[in-house]
């Protein structure tokens, strides 16, 4: 790069055009090693990245550091379930009534078989700021005289520099992959959200790249309609998905399944309650790791099934 | 998501408007008199007696407070039956936003929780008001049993203006001496000072509210002191059932019980579906 | 309210009605105070909050600390020119190509009438969201090195407690009242931009008052078209002001006039230039003194000169 | 506001397309010439060098370059005209835009920024690559000369992935041995391995590009050096008008022109206007 503003060379003067991000999951997924640090977007029962995250999963990737929403749902637990996670960094992981903890992800962390990087959501927080800002740390206030520096050592008490005051020092999470669902997007990475967005903006920021997968591409002008509502301008690469969040839900498109949801929660229950890994398994191989491709899975989940997922 | 309500539930038979207030109306009306108009509040999904406490603070004297459902701010005031929602995600309860809120925006401007108003759950809570959801045992890598974690209650706890303790199980196994971990402080060991000392925005846990009675902290000491009984609930029980000492009034304020107008706003507008109806554990 | 638990009295039954937070720009001023800290959004040439900038100046306020924008503009300029300010907290103050600096600000910061807390913008939003987070400093990296430490003793060097590495400690900017203009609101206080906002949600954020201007009121029905364009969400007072920028612009609605802003830079480059203050004085008494309200101000700049001003 | 372009400027008359490139131009060519695609460019309002350089860039060899054009991300290869704007706030330079950055976004996620690039100005830049936009004095509470301010050049200069310097004066006014202040950091004193020590997140300032040359920084000393002269510009004017001494290259190349693409580009898409034509001080 450095030499050319001498080299006097008419290459640069050809026009080329502009790239689409677009791809399928498996060459999205492609980016991913073993033990990377992955974000995964959504919250609760809403809006995780699942036709990436069952790739992930068919990808058999191992060694994972998870890094979920702030308050993560069974896409994080699947993870686990499926062996793919060393490390979990999530102030909670659950399904609110469905499943107050994750089933798997209480089995992993009780058995020791993950590690849990344990902090409250504004910690959470105050680590993704810090990565997106590219410092070693944020401070924050709340958390000193609780538990927490002392299950997670690596959130230190400092003094801070201006006013003498007892702060924690959250270190950056800094995220290689974050794997993001939305509504839309171009097919040049202009992505939004409907509803909130939750912490996705965030997670994206703390990322070095982002997929994002979405129900629809749309055209770069309707997403110029409405340029305030673009939440991640550039996503690295973009992955059409409808019902791509299946079974959770997605704002503008379709509710939880609770149906499905409860089968993998009875699935998850059994190991956790007896060990046996038997129908859990059974749940990972029809509904994950049989299906070559998102539309396999959404043919196992039935067309009807789908179609009855009404918001209102 | 087909509504799971039988039909005809919303409009309440007679004989279920003239019923005494259960245990979890209690507990959400004596929260919901301490709210005041004009404040912050958070409504939750899965916390169904917050959520009407917050609701019915709204519905009564609180047209001016800032009611968060969904990680949206609402205006329920015009609605005549606010639908109950299990899961905070879901997108019906943003029908009535005025504004969202980026949950990392949510969780970075603190300035505004001054007055704000928080409920904490628990596992565990202590007789100094710490609260415990990491979880049961001794060592934090193996635990007997793993809590969900402090979801945003050690932050929480610490920038609203003041917060309440809530547990729907009244129990010698959450309500204990020491906390086995502490997710949320509240009065630490009892040391005096000790809140202000680490510049914590507020004073501290003000009640616990649990199925049987209401709890405030001693003013010097910050012992958990019983502050009144629901009506109909007897001391002993509530002896019984408490893994800590505490100190007793004499004679033991009770509880006040919903007006005939709060019970019809709760049980016709905020709660049509009943759940609050239903038994409590302790 | 402490004991109202116990009270059981029937008071909290009345049911009350939502009160609007509309007022004029006179009695939306009247918490302002001598020596206060006042935050003013916008951005260089656009969005500042000016009738309530000019009936602060009625007002005669004084010493006060004003928080500018990131890119302040002669808005900044005027309430140095109007001898309100003690301290400016603001990494720019100036018109782009139609002032480089501000000529007044320029003149009391080398004459030493004035402090200016020198900083750049990105220290600056750390000490805004310092404050909005209620820490006594935000970090950040950029600065360690320059003068900045030296010329702003405030800024602290210091070594952070993760990696050791050497940054900056920026004090929180608290802002007791922030002063906002924005297109539209609810007259509950519900606002929302056209535009990017610039930083006036950071502004917002880090203050305990917030005041808005707009140029019109809508109904509530139609801020929930669109909730996520909500800016500021409950400001604490609401003015109708239509034009109330001027002489800058106010995105979807007029550009700034130039020939108004020209006839005030001169002015005020003459006293940087030789010392004397008759011109501008003579543009304040005109424009900011001798009317009474925002209406008789904009009588003054006439309306036909209003009308002309479009944006495309 | 109205279009101050004389009518028919925009369609340049076979004399004017033919004239050879004006300092401004060759400052801009030099500039692009560096940028690559899919880099990260801020085009600002009032410097018409650095919104030439990344335009002609944009509009050759970048059509995945991102565009930041009045806090918007743009994509302009499609416009025929691109419209000047003489200031950043302007609202019609936001049609274009596919996203919108509220700035204290903008300002807090760095993280992008290592595709960034940046161009850095200054009232005076020394001879190690120091800006300085504070003011000229020795005393800071008492300027001689108060300068506009880093405004962001302080941050700019430190998170994005590379950046250049760039004066539209070439004086020894501008181009001093130290800086009175010191407002962006470039190789401080010179002392080896400063900006890794600081940990700052690129390798300092690479060009200093004014209307008569462009300097580069040698890697072992990070002093200017002279790298190349625009064509015609004699190297004794450079050195009469230049505050610090430096090395000179044998031969001494010249800056490229823009090709005659490049220039068509430059003046009928770009800079219709003419305001790199005009005159450079120096």
């Amino acid at each position: 790069m450095g030499d050319r503003a001498l080299s006097g060379d008419d290459e640069q003067t050809v026009e080329g055009s502009r790239r689409p991000v677009v791809t399928d999951e498996t060459s999205a997924v492609a980016v991913l090693c073993d033990g990377m640090t992955v974000g995964v977007g959504g919250f609760i029962n809403a809006a995780h990245p699942m036709a990436l995250v069952r790739q992930l999963v068919r990808r058999r990737l191992k060694e994972l550091t998870v890094v979920g929403a702030a308050s993560s749902g069974l896409d994080v637990d699947l993870l686990v379930a499926c062996g793919c996670v060393a490390k979990v960094v999530a102030p909670y992981v659950g399904a609110e009534g469905l499943a107050p903890i994750g089933p798997a992800f209480r089995h992993a962390a009780q058995q020791g078989l993950i590690e849990v990087w344990e902090l409250d959501e504004a910690l959470y927080y105050a680590g993704l700021r810090a990565s997106s800002q590219r410092l070693p740390f944020n401070p924050w206030r709340a958390g000193v005289g609780t538990s927490y520096p002392c299950i997670n050592p690596d959130l230190k008490e400092f003094e801070d520099p201006i006013r003498g005051e007892r702060l924690l020092a959250v270190p950056a999470i800094e995220i290689d992959v974050a794997l993001i669902h939305a509504a839309v997007s171009d097919r040049y990475g202009n992505v939004q959200h409907d509803g909130t967005g939750y912490g996705d903006r965030a997670i994206h920021a703390a990322a070095d790249v982002t997929i994002v997968q979405v129900e629809q591409l749309i055209s770069p002008e309707r997403i110029r309609r409405n340029p305030a509502a673009t939440s991640v301008a550039g996503a690295d690469r973009v992955v059409r998905a409808p019902y791509g969040a299946h079974p959770f839900g997605s704002e503008g498109y379709y509710p939880p399944d609770r149906e499905h949801l409860g089968e993998y929660v009875d699935a998850a229950q059994e190991l956790l309650r007896t060990g046996s890994r038997s129908r859990l398994d059974a749940y990972l191989a029809r509904y994950v790791l049989e299906p070559r491709d998102h539309v396999e899975y959404l043919e196992q989940v039935g067309l009807r099934r789908l179609v009855e997922l009404s918001e209102y | 998501m087909p509504d799971a309500r039988p039909e005809g539930e919303g409009r309440m038979s007679q004989t279920a408007a003239e019923a005494p207030a259960s245990p979890f109306e209690l507990m959400a009306t004596a929260l919901a008199h301490d709210l005041e108009d004009g404040e912050w509040v958070e409504v939750g999904a899965n916390l169904p007696v917050p959520r009407a406490a917050a609701l019915l603070a709204h519905l009564t004297h609180g047209p001016n407070m800032t009611i968060m459902l969904a990680m949206t701010k609402a205006y329920l005031r015009d609605e005549p039956l606010i639908e109950e929602f299990e899961l905070i995600t879901d997108v019906r309860a943003q029908r009535w936003a005025e504004a969202y809120y980026p949950h990392d925006r949510l969780l970075s401007e603190m300035r505004f929780r001054r007055r704000g108003v928080f409920f904490c759950g628990g596992i565990q809570i202590d007789q100094f008001g710490n609260s415990n959801l990491i979880g049961i045992g001794h060592d934090h890598r193996r635990l007997a049993f793993r809590g969900p974690g402090a979801i945003g209650t050690c932050n929480a706890t610490v920038h609203n203006g003041r917060y309440h303790l809530v547990t729907n199980e009244h129990s010698a196994r959450v309500l204990v001496e020491r906390c086995d971990y502490v997710s949320a402080l509240g009065f630490g060991d009892g040391t005096p000072g000790l809140r202000e000392e680490l510049g914590l925005g507020n004073e501290g846990p003000r009640y616990i509210v649990t199925p049987l009675c209401v709890f405030d902290f001693h003013l010097e000491t910050h012992r958990a002191r019983l502050r009144s009984l629901h009506p109909g609930v007897e001391l002993a029980r509530v002896v019984e059932h408490t893994g800590f000492a505490f100190e007793v009034p004499d004679p033991v304020p009770i509880t006040p019980a919903p007006s005939p107008h709060e019970l019809s706003i709760l049980r016709e507008r905020i709660d049509a579906q009943g759940r609050l109806r239903g038994a409590a554990a302790g």
